[in-house]
């Protein structure tokens, strides 16, 4: 067990109290932390490898450089708390009841994946765990995780702690006109919901200032006059820490707060953006060596004596090994039969086991179009 | 008994949110003003603040709300207050509420009706009188009712809101006030008008007319003036106009080897333009039809305002009696 | 010429000055003022009795009680400023170049209304006079006032003052998200562009309180970030004042502002609302006697002995019998020929003089759709 | 010479641009990042950021923006990155774009470009692969094009540029890197297409194929497999999908007697439907016709991601021969 120093990592907003400025952590947390966010950025490098030899498709957004942000929220949440992401989802996907197997299976477009091949990089959901995607569409997910807390506090007898709800969205969504529309009526009903921006500094090749006219970004400023906070999202503790305390604010009735998560996205948007035209190398290789927050975790264990760096380095080597293992197993899967294309186009009852059969399905081929199926 | 298809609605709402507390409705002006079209009359009474709530004007923040909390098993009506302002939502609608079941390969249904008064009214003009039964009823995922009288009405909506997905519910304005008898089955809790089938509201051997809300009164009505003619039309019901009913629709078709569709929307691309094309590809009908298809729509032009215009612009009865005089032209 | 005191009748949000603290008026203005505000308050109060009788239909929004906020504007503004307001648009229409007659032979569905009836209550427009209209989906006329300031910049040339471009909405339109993302890029871009939210306490029956979360309302700081002034809606020379500062901040290139005007709507928000349901009779009353528009410019010329009540009783007796012309000559227009129905889809050179023929256009009568017309 | 899809369309906006001070670009990254997929290169560097505009990600605020400033007499082009995000703003492309002409009485035009990506791409699965032009071409006020090879995207986007009515120039990203050979007139500056035309890009007699976008391309190659059977198809490339060139349609179908659509859209209420119905409507088609309409469409889903079902969920050259020999069973 050490304490660890927050002062600095944050800033609030319309609020009269504030997370704490220093934190406890043992070894087992931090060790814990480490796996995870090592295993995301083994997972997040594999990916851009398979996609560069072409065994994954399409859009694949990755997120090394925001580890800690994903890791600290679920450290801070229950598995009740619901949580909705953008398209970058592969890590929170992983820590919310994933593998990197499925993950990569997913992507890899065969049966065994975490959606079965449906969806691809950006669709990645699971509803046991309360993780609700994964979101094609900017935005758009910020109003859906406003109704998952609107659910939360439908289902809360009144006066009793409610599950939160998080929408965690990009600095370049941050301007979409839906967010402010879900805030107001949020902040109307007094909902538990997070208003989550993980501000790497860019939406796609555009910076902050270019899209935002709030001044300074200060996306925990952007609700007005809902409260906010700003927290060092290369920080796992200050990450836990704050969540924490904007969890109880909001589970305890308060309303919804607006969170802004500083950080930063090594990989360029997407596969097929170098990410280098738009900001310089220096750029990204100052981040990498001053704010990397994995390294950060690492320093934490050294600096408190709980582990050297020959025994990290040890560890490091076996999650690469588990990694390599895990997307060897997962192109071990099959393709997806071909009924599983006009599977699941409708709930029969609500659940996984029973989709309603369409009567009639037209497919490109009309002789392949099922009649009464 | 006779009730108002506006009453009618408001039954199925207020006895489906009686048998299942995750039943909530939610829309502008549903609460305290009781709707703007009346539709939600005392339920903000009966059921208060939790589950009838009045929303800001913003359709898209409302109606992605709803989705989510039907992704965690609420059950959410929305009431557009008119559908026209379902396009500031229809990103939502599409890819938040429709695509979710196949996306997530049945992880997260989305059991959700959207409801509202949909096409024309009364001269409210171009941006208040637009038809969205074909847009909708193109998108999988979706099932799209449209209700023609209070049975329908009642039936249909209680069926959309027990249905695990996502429902576009188009109802007419027009028809809010019109009284129709209801059965004393209907007047029951259990009254539910399974999705996907249509009825035939008139069997007839002569031409078959297709249509939906509106137009289905439109066509009863010149079915008569029909019969008069010696003319014995089969007036179709689509009531349901995803997935539709291909067998009712291309039965009665074989019978009568003529068809006609109504609809208030536009030409391109309509519902109208999908039955033609039903009967067109399969192999059976295509042999056993005798004249063309007419196609009754409304004007290809954005709506106007004055009265003369306006009728100008939709279907009349006497415009369906002459196209199904024209199908029997031929022999 | 007299002075009046604006004192109170402003308050300020993100700004170093204000407008003035007090005013002069001549005689003339302040008559034009009266004339103008009781001709619209009449040719309202006619709508009501005409949809009464059924000579119009469909949705009828009525602007009675907010007169002074479209006079007091529009003697703030040039006719190269750009303006427009929502489905409440009759007055709007009628000060930019329209005539009472007009207005109300366009309502009751007629040839010889301003725009030949196909628009109606919603749809007036008056391009020449900078008219934009007339918007029937809430919310949406903002973006597209931002758009005609985004115009006015792009013809002025650089360092030049700009005409500026309003858009007027209510209270209840205010949370409409494409507001917000449309002030983003005004403020981004610097555009000369005011929102001006006319502020009349109800959307429909929804009162303030109940449909934004923003404390007291407070419209003229929604903007956030963006500087913000408040006016005394119902006080013409508040409005005019308020609108000339407004004015000359926006065309000199300080980017956007926020309005609120507070006002009240006498009538229901459309003619199938009896507007007594959500609000009290009391309320009505009040408003009336203590805060009417038209009543606070017959005070101020009464007061400074410019006109006595007696002259003013002459001069609304001859403005009634105007309108009551005017809507007598409005119903003898003829009513639209059918080709109307199919005239002005689509626009063959941009002009109203030409417009492109559909080579096939549908009808519900197949027979008389028209082919190669 | 030969040039890529996206070459031809960067040349036709400079072009333009050049030709017209009112004319701009505006969308996400189309200005710094020289557009998405690239179809804005170099135009920033130019024009400048007058005339070249990122946006921030904003679609209905910017479409609206643009909107009211077509209104005032610019001729805005609003790139959607794809028009999956058009949803978001379809109100403001509907309602005050495609309506505002009629409203005014002609008061106020609306000269406005809305394109970008249409329709599938590869492995971007269901939110990212939608097919809108059904929807858009139901719109009166709207024209609606959908370019082809690069003389179609060229000449097309530059009719579109010049068009005083709102345009929605649907383009297809798995043919931006595609060369066509250019004409020497394709070439200049004035090479315009004329909107509502379409091309016959093969003739033939025995089958009319009717398609637009990336369906022209699997159609001619499904043509020449069709030559070696013996079957000589005639290929439609629609180029303008509303207003439809039904002279061009109907009398290729009037000389075949046999038709086949094919799109990626889906099948309900989409643009092979419309075809489909406008042959069976027209009394001399409908009598010269010997076989039955094929519709070929993308399946009635949501786009899958993997490979193997994405390819299954859109028409494949195959498909299209097949659907060709069908209707020739037929005599
Ligand atoms: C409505 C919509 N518009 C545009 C896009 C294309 N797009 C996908 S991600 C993205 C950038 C988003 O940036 P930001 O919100 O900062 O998130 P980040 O990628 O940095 O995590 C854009 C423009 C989209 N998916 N949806
Ligand atoms: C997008 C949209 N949603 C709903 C409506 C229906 N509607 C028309 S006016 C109105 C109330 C608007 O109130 P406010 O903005 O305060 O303006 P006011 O009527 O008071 O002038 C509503 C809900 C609409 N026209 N458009
Ligand atoms: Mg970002
Ligand atoms: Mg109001």
């Amino acid at each position: 067990m050490a304490t660890f120093d927050l002062e600095g990592t944050f800033k609030t907003h319309n609020l009269d109290t504030a997370p704490p400025t220093s934190t406890e952590a043992t070894e087992e947390e931090l060790l814990d932390y480490f796996k995870t966010m090592y295993t995301m950025r083994r997972m997040e490098i594999t990916c851009d490898n398979e996609y560069k030899s072409r065994a994954i498709r399409g859009f694949c957004h990755l997120y090394d450089g925001q580890e800690a942000i994903a890791t600290g929220i679920n450290d801070a949440f229950t598995q009740e708390d619901s949580w909705i992401t953008s398209y970058r989802c592969h890590c929170v996907a992983l820590i919310r009841g994933g593998s990197v197997e499925k993950v990569l299976a997913e992507l890899f477009g065969l049966q065994n994946g975490y959606t079965k091949g449906k969806g691809g990089s950006m669709h990645f959901y699971n509803k046991e765990h309360n993780f609700y995607g994964g979101q094609g569409i900017v935005g758009a997910q910020v109003p859906v995780g406003v109704g998952l807390a609107f659910a939360n506090k439908y289902k809360t007898p009144e006066g009793e702690h409610m599950p939160v709800a998080l929408s965690a969205y990009g600095d370049g969504a941050a301007n979409q006109g839906q967010i402010w529309e879900a805030a107001n009526m949020a902040a109307l009903w007094k909902l538990p919901a997070i208003f989550c921006c993980e501000n790497n500094s860019y939406g796609m090749g555009t910076s902050v200032e270019r899209h935002t006219s709030n001044p300074d970004g200060d996306y925990y400023k952007m609700g007005n006059a809902i409260p906010g906070v700003k927290i060092d999202g290369m920080n796992v503790l200050s990450v836990r820490e704050g969540m924490k305390f904007v969890k109880e604010y909001c589970a305890s009735g308060n309303g919804p707060i607006y969170v802004e998560m500083n950080t930063y996205r090594y990989h360029g948007h997407s596969m097929s953006d170098p990410g280098t035209t738009y900001r310089s190398r220096d750029e990204i290789a100052a981040t990498r060596s001053a704010r990397d927050p994995i390294e950060f975790v690492k320093k934490c264990l050294i600096e408190n004596n709980m582990k050297d760096e020959a025994e990290l380095k040890e560890i490091e080597k076996s999650i690469r090994k588990e990694v390599q293992a895990a997307a060897k197993k997962a192109k071990s899967s099959p393709i997806p039969p071909m009924e599983e294309l006009y599977n699941y186009v409708y709930a029969e009852d609500g659940t996984k086991e029973k989709a309603e059969k369409q009567k009639f399905i037209r497919m490109p081929q009309y002789k392949n179009s099922v009649q009464n199926a | 008994i006779e009730v108002p298809v506006r009453e009618a609605l408001n039954q199925a709402i207020d006895e489906e949110m009686e048998r299942d507390d995750a039943v909530y409705i939610m829309g502008e002006e549903v609460a305290q003003y009781q709707g703007a079209y009346k539709v939600t009359k005392g339920l903000y009474q009966k059921y208060g603040d939790r589950r009838v709530i009045d929303t800001p004007i913003t359709e898209m923040g409302f109606t992605g709300l709803a989705v989510g909390s039907a992704y965690k098993d609420l059950k959410p009506i929305v009431e557009f207050m008119t559908f026209n302002f379902s396009m500031q939502a229809i990103d939502q609608i599409v890819n938040s509420a429709a695509k979710q079941y196949y996306m997530s390969a049945g992880d997260i249904a989305c059991p959700i009706v959207f409801r509202g008064a949909n096409g024309i009214a009364a001269g409210v003009a171009a941006q208040h009188s637009q038809c969205f039964a074909a847009w909708y009823s193109s998108v999988p995922g979706l099932k799209v009712l449209a209700p023609y009288s209070s049975e329908d009405a009642k039936g249909l909506l209680k069926a959309a809101i027990r249905d695990p997905n996502p429902v576009v519910f188009l109802e007419q304005e027009l028809l809010y006030g019109t009284n129709f008898p209801m059965s004393d089955e209907a007047q029951g809790k259990d009254f539910v008008i399974p999705i996907g089938e249509a009825k035939i509201e008139k069997e007839g051997s002569d031409v078959t007319i297709v249509t939906f809300s509106r137009g289905v009164g439109l066509s009863l009505e010149a079915a008569e003036q029909l019969t008069a003619k010696g003319i014995n039309a089969e007036v179709i019901n689509l009531r349901t106009i995803r997935p539709l009913d291909r067998d009712t629709i291309l039965s009665s078709i074989k019978k009568t080897g003529r068809v006609v569709t109504v609809e208030d929307g536009w030409p391109q691309c309509g519902v109208g333009s999908e039955i033609a094309a039903m009967c067109m590809e399969d192999d059976v009908v295509f042999d056993s039809l005798d004249a063309p298809v007419q196609r009754i729509c409304g004007a290809d032009v954005p709506m106007p305002y004055a009265l003369n215009l306006e009728e100008a612009a939709v279907p009349q009865i006497n415009d369906i009696v002459e196209a199904c005089e024209k199908t029997m032209y031929r022999k």
